[in-house]
């Protein structure tokens, strides 16, 4: 199979402007992926499945992942002017502070593929894509169209994280009933207080149960 | 022909039903609680504490280290470390469990609890029978119910336990090799005499 | 071998298979089949659309046992997810084991030694085929054979579980596999009673046959219904001996050679069809290829460790990154992605259930088919909900 | 009386008692009690007889599937059918919300009478017969087909999809399967000449040597057999083609929405059908009461009679053991493609065995047309164009 490289070079030569950026994996595994444009997706998409050569036909797997705002604190030395007195005088002098500084990083949604060819026999080839933030641009292109595999993961994608994909033929909830509001994966999702009785009970499991102390029911002190 | 597949599947059958009465090979069936077979040496169902000794309670070989707490998947474990210390089996002073309840309908006899457990303290039980009709009381072992002397750990498990009592032997002997040495020493210092060690390190993992 | 020709186009909006027409005049009938029915293996639902008897329509529905498994593993350390996967597939509980020992071996490089390598195919495909037996087992029950197949198979499984037990200390929920290795290594009577079993199997896979196989209602009942085309196979990420059973060769541990699998002998037998029959004849004919891999693998198993030596159980934390490993389980490709951020607990930790994946062309096969046909056509997809669901 | 040997007197007895009993009775009434006996007889002879069968049945296939099959209730599990029975009448009786409360009742009730009547013609034994009837095999299928309509009934009152669909495979089922089942039975009815089956037996009666004269030995008689077994198999609605209350399913089939003793209902009549085909079958083919070789005419005919019935039975439970279900289509194309023809021409076979008189001739020609005309039908008609034997490839 081509490398990562290789395959991103056939996609811009194929696709123009697919603005297709390498995603390295620090791990052992080195499985590299590719961060796909979700203007160009699509079209990427059908290139990787279509192509003789890659004939990546075979989607595995779907995968949503959930980054969270991330707080960035970075040290930065910062040379300040200061003015102190000094015996009465004052006095300007520069000085070198070292500093914190925080920035967030926006989170985002993440879906990935895992591509395989089942006519090459080669893969796989992990391609994602990221959505705009968690709130509102969470809408990514639905890959069902070209993998019909990926119907029911990106229904899943879509129950648990929130991810929508357009074009999706039939995009309802999966696991959980279509009822439900939330999309438990995600990282800030807040457990109903469906507290039960727990003999044994830990942690957070503990803190439920001293809150519902005052009811009657809990236990541990 | 039509009605040859047919045919074949009935002699099987009818080879099945005959068998069945000259057999054991074609009757499976172990009528439980008359007949019961012997369970294997590895078979496992819920964890048990090991004590060394007549006393349980003093013989626990359970540090209260909380391990075991930390890594049990379902948390089906409660450990309360107690303030105080108290002598364990081979003298030395550590602290104990005050409280040891394993909640055994959560408990899915993983033995993660005894692979990690740096003590050989905690082990896996073979009895099953442990059917009760109250959900919350029958079903919480507490470090009572749950202490098993040493030998009948060597009854359920012969081959695991003897491993395990060598090698318990081995480190003890060797931590009070070392304490004694580290005693001589401060001795021959004129300096306080303290023991060596807090306790053992001995390596992780279950037996191989 | 044979090379599938890829679909390269499809139209827009395609979704559905063409749905059939009516026939005649009335009402058409809407029943759902589940999530209490003798026969959908646990709770899961079909809403079936009939005309007369004919299937207009069929949804699947389920999430009845949804428990999320892959969230409850974000939670907890690695080690702590392996009792876990045991019961995603209950019946494979040693080949989930594997799929994500592999996986997180894959994560933190690490490999597990010869003679551990070894007891893992060996476990596995002792698995398989007491997977596939039962779950043709399942499959003439469903097709009314009073349990006479279902029973012999269990009888089989029965000894095989033994043998798991013995080894393992449970019968279902195994547990045994670790990062570097396996839990506890094993001894010779172990092996023997292993090559006792396994020297028997083929007796039983020939009375199976001899049962089944040439039976004119067995023929009768599935030749011909609930065919997947192969393109249509490949497309829809169907895997494991129903991919196979519509001729795709695509058989993992031929492609990835996981595990020490090259060192083996082995044929993928491959149906021409793609119904329930091919796909039946498919799973006995993986049995025999499996009690041949057993029958190699027994013959020289290695000395030595069966634990990586520098392997760590407790505080295991792998360095950041990202793996996703799968293997042949016998219901299709079972994955593992693990994604690590250096902490104890994985940052996302997915399973692709080929379960849940194999039922995407549920509907397409039982379209235009009757109600007695689905649910042989459900039984042949063979799926465990605790997978479906997780 | 006095003239009678000791086998004669066991043979008769339950005549002899039946006379006893009426002698203490007017004459004028001495019929009405002989028949009132004869139905108590009846009833509880054969219900007896179900509850043997199931604990039977249950331990058959049990045995079939190495494992024991009930044996906790009673000795060796014997008394399992009186556990069964007082659960089923302890149970609550369900009747859906919305069901046909009067039509879901009497359903079960109709199966059973209907059931019964055709008992009323069955000769268990020697001059054992409760009503000798000279259109007596007309009457049974009569009976035997009025148990469609409380089987609708049932499948229809409940309200219940799956009971719907069971009703209308089984109604579709029992039509087309009847007749083959009266065809085939017609064969009989041409060699013996008569519709009683008293006579029907007496026309088996003879030996040559010691070997019997069933209708069952002949070529026709074995090829009418066989389409009669495959035929009552589908009446009495036993696997394989039990696809009205196909469990796999339709859950239940026509009788899901029934519990309690109403559902006992059904499974009695189910078994009830069952023994009264089997003596049908028994009476057509096998010679009725009498003895499968010469000398062994010292055992009683009704112990004859009630051997072969439960000869029938293993063969039900052996078979329910053995193979699944056929499906809807499927059997209806066995009925009407494969079963009709062949009794037809099994008719046509009789007529030739009768023409061709006495002789070797006529046993070489019948048995050469329908062996023929079966691998014919069953290769070229069933076997090629729906499925084949298959091979398989390999890929290395």
């Amino acid at each position: 199979m081509k490398t990562v490289e290789e395959i991103r070079a056939a996609i811009e030569a194929a696709v123009p402007g697919a603005g297709v950026t390498i995603v390295p994996n620090p791990g052992p595994a080195a499985q590299h992926s590719l961060l796909l444009a979700k203007e160009t997706a699509v079209a990427v998409a059908k290139f990787l499945h279509n192509d003789p050569e890659l004939a990546f036909d075979f989607c595995s797997n779907v995968t949503g992942v959930d980054w969270l705002d991330k707080e960035i604190a970075e040290k930065v030395k910062v040379t300040k002017t200061v003015t102190r007195t000094v015996d009465g005088v004052e006095q300007q002098a520069e000085e070198t502070v070292e500093e914190t500084r925080k920035h967030v990083e926006p989170g985002h949604l993440e879906v990935v593929y895992h591509l395989y060819s089942m006519a090459k026999k080669h893969g796989p080839l992990v391609v994602r894509m990221r959505t705009g933030n968690r709130t509102d641009q969470v809408e990514l292109p639905s890959f069902t169209p070209i993998w019909r595999g990926a119907e029911f993961q990106e229904r899943e994608v879509f129950d648990l994280y929130g991810i929508v994909f357009t074009g999706h033929p039939d995009l309802r909830r999966i696991l959980m009933w279509d009822e439900f509001k939330d999309h438990p994966m995600r990282k800030d999702y807040v457990e109903p207080d469906d507290f039960e009785y727990e003999p044994t009970a830990h942690d957070a499991v503990l803190k439920r149960a001293q809150e519902h102390k005052g009811k009657g029911i809990g236990n541990r002190e | 022909m039509l009605g040859e597949g047919i045919i074949k599947g009935m002699l099987e059958t009818a080879k099945n039903f005959a068998g069945s009465y000259v057999s054991k090979e074609r009757l499976t069936t172990v009528q439980y609680p008359e007949e019961r077979e012997a369970l294997p040496e590895a078979s496992r169902n819920f964890p048990i504490l090991i004590y060394d000794g007549p006393e349980w309670e003093a013989g626990l070989r359970c540090v209260a280290c909380q391990i075991c707490e930390k890594e049990c998947p379902p948390k089906c474990i409660l450990i309360e470390k107690s303030a105080d210390k108290k002598p364990d089996a081979v003298g030395k002073p550590q602290f104990y469990p005050t409280r040891f309840d394993i909640d055994i309908a959560v408990c899915m006899s993983c033995q993660i609890c005894v692979e990690v457990c740096p003590f050989e303290a905690i082990k896996m039980d073979k009895e099953f029978e442990l059917a009760t009709d109250d959900r919350f009381g029958g079903l919480l072992h507490d470090r009572h119910q749950l202490a098993k002397s040493n030998e009948y750990y060597h009854q359920i498990h012969p081959v695991e336990a003897a491993e395990v009592d060598a090698r318990l032997a081995e480190e003890r002997a060797a931590a009070a090799a070392k304490s004694k040495a580290a005693a001589e020493a401060a001795a021959a210092k004129a300096a306080a005499a303290k023991a060596g060690a807090e306790k053992p390190a001995p390596p992780a993992g279950g037996g191989a | 071998m044979s090379v599938v020709e890829t679909k390269t186009e499809r139209a827009e909006g395609w979704n559905r298979p063409p749905q059939p027409a009516p026939e005649g005049e009335g009402e058409l009938l809407e029943i759902a089949m589940g999530p209490h029915h003798p026969s959908t293996h646990g709770v899961f639902r079909m809403d079936v659309v009939l005309d007369g008897e004919r299937v207009m329509k069929l949804k699947p529905v389920f999430g009845y046992l949804h428990r999320n498994h892959e969230q409850l593993g974000e939670t907890m350390s690695y080690l702590a997810i392996m009792p876990y996967t045991d019961r995603l597939d209950y019946f494979c509980s040693l080949s989930n084991n594997w799929g994500y020992a592999l996986a997180v071996e894959k994560l933190a490089g690490q490999e597990a030694p010869e003679r551990a390598q070894y007891l893992r195919v060996i476990l596995a495909e002792l698995t398989r085929i007491q997977n596939h037996a039962s779950s043709i087992g399942f499959l003439l029950q469903e097709m009314g054979a009073s349990g006479t197949p279902l029973m012999y198979a269990f009888r089989e499984r029965e000894k095989i579980l033994d043998l798991f037990e013995s080894l393992t200390g449970s019968r279902m929920m195994c547990n045994y596999m670790r990062f570097g290795g396996c839990r506890v290594g094993v001894n010779d009577a172990w092996l023997n009673a292993t090559r006792k079993v396994v020297a028997g199997l083929p007796k039983f896979v020939d009375e199976f046959e001899a049962l089944l196989t040439g039976n004119e209602i067995l023929m009768a009942r599935t030749q011909g219904v609930g065919v997947l085309k192969p393109e249509l196979a490949v497309n829809a990420s169907i895997t494991g001996p129903m991919l196979r059973a519509s001729g795709v060769d695509y058989d993992i541990r031929k492609v990835d050679r996981y595990g020490i699998y090259d060192r083996f002998q082995f044929r993928v037998p491959l149906g021409d069809h793609g119904d329930i029959y091919d796909r039946y004849m498919v799973r006995v004919l993986e049995m025999r290829e499996s009690i041949h891999i057993l029958e190699q693998a027994l013959k020289d198993v290695p000395g030595g460790p069966v634990m990586d030596p520098k392997a760590k159980i407790r505080g295991f934390r792998p360095k950041p990154g990202e793996a996703y490993a799968r293997i042949e389980a016998p219901k299709g490709e079972l994955g593992f992605y693990v994604i690590s951020d250096g902490s104890p607990n994985p940052y996302r930790y997915r399973v692709r259930p080929p379960s849940m994946i194999n039922l995407t062309v549920l509907e397409d096969m039982c379209l235009g088919h009757n109600v007695a046909d689905v649910v042989l056509i459900f039984g042949s997809v063979d799926i465990v909900l605790g997978e479906v669901d997780r | 009386m006095s003239g009678m040997n000791v086998p004669a007197t066991i043979d008769q007895i339950f005549i002899l008692f039946t006379d006893w009993v009426a002698h203490f009775f007017p004459a004028a009434i001495r019929p009405i009690v002989g028949v009132v006996l004869g139905v108590i007889g009846i009833i509880s002879v054969f219900p007896g007889l179900f509850a043997l069968t199931t604990v039977f049945e249950r331990k058959g296939l049990g045995r079939m599937q190495n494992r024991y099959g009930p044996n906790r209730v009673g000795p060796f599990g014997f008394f399992q059918p009186v556990a069964d029975g007082i659960k089923a009448l302890t149970k609550e009786d369900v009747v859906p919300f919305r069901a046909d409360g009067v039509l879901h009742f009497l359903a079960p009730v109709v199966l059973l009478a209907a059931v019964f009547m055709g008992f009323a013609i069955l000769p268990v034994g020697r001059n054992m017969v409760l009503v000798d009837m000279d259109a007596g095999l007309l009457f049974f299928f009569a009976m035997g087909a009025s148990t469609e309509l409380s089987v609708f009934m049932a499948g229809w009152s409940s309200r219940n999809k799956y009971s719907l669909l069971g009703a209308m495979r089984a109604v579709a089922q029992m039509i087309s399967y009847e007749i083959p089942l009266l065809l085939s039975s017609v064969v009989v009815i041409m060699v013996a000449g008569t519709l009683s089956l008293p006579k029907i037996v007496e026309a088996q009666a003879g030996y040559t040597g010691i070997w019997p004269h069933w209708y069952v030995f002949t070529p026709w008689g074995l090829a009418a057999f066989l389409m009669f077994g495959i035929a009552a198999t589908s009446e009495t609605n036993r696997s394989p083609f039990d696809l009205p209350e196909g469990e796999s399913e339709l859950v239940a089939g026509y009788f899901t929405e029934y519990s309690g003793f109403k559902f006992a209902i059904f499974f009695i009549a189910e078994y009830l059908a069952m023994f009264s085909m089997s003596g049908i079958a028994t009476t057509l083919f096998l010679g009725g009461w009498s003895a499968p070789l010469s000398f062994l005419n010292v055992l009683p005919s009704w112990f004859w009679f009630f051997s072969k019935v439960m000869c029938f039975i293993f063969i039900f439970i052996w078979v329910r053991g053995t193979l699944p279900r056929l499906r809807q289509d499927q059997l209806m194309n066995f009925a009407w493609k494969f079963v009709l023809p062949f009794t037809l021409l099994d008719l046509f076979v009789t007529a030739l065995w009768r023409f061709m008189g006495e002789g070797w001739a006529r046993w070489i020609v019948c048995s050469a047309i329908l062996i023929a005309a079966y691998v014919a039908m069953g290769r070229v008609g069933m076997f090629r164009k729906n499925f084949a034997h298959r091979r398989y490839r390999y890929a290395e």
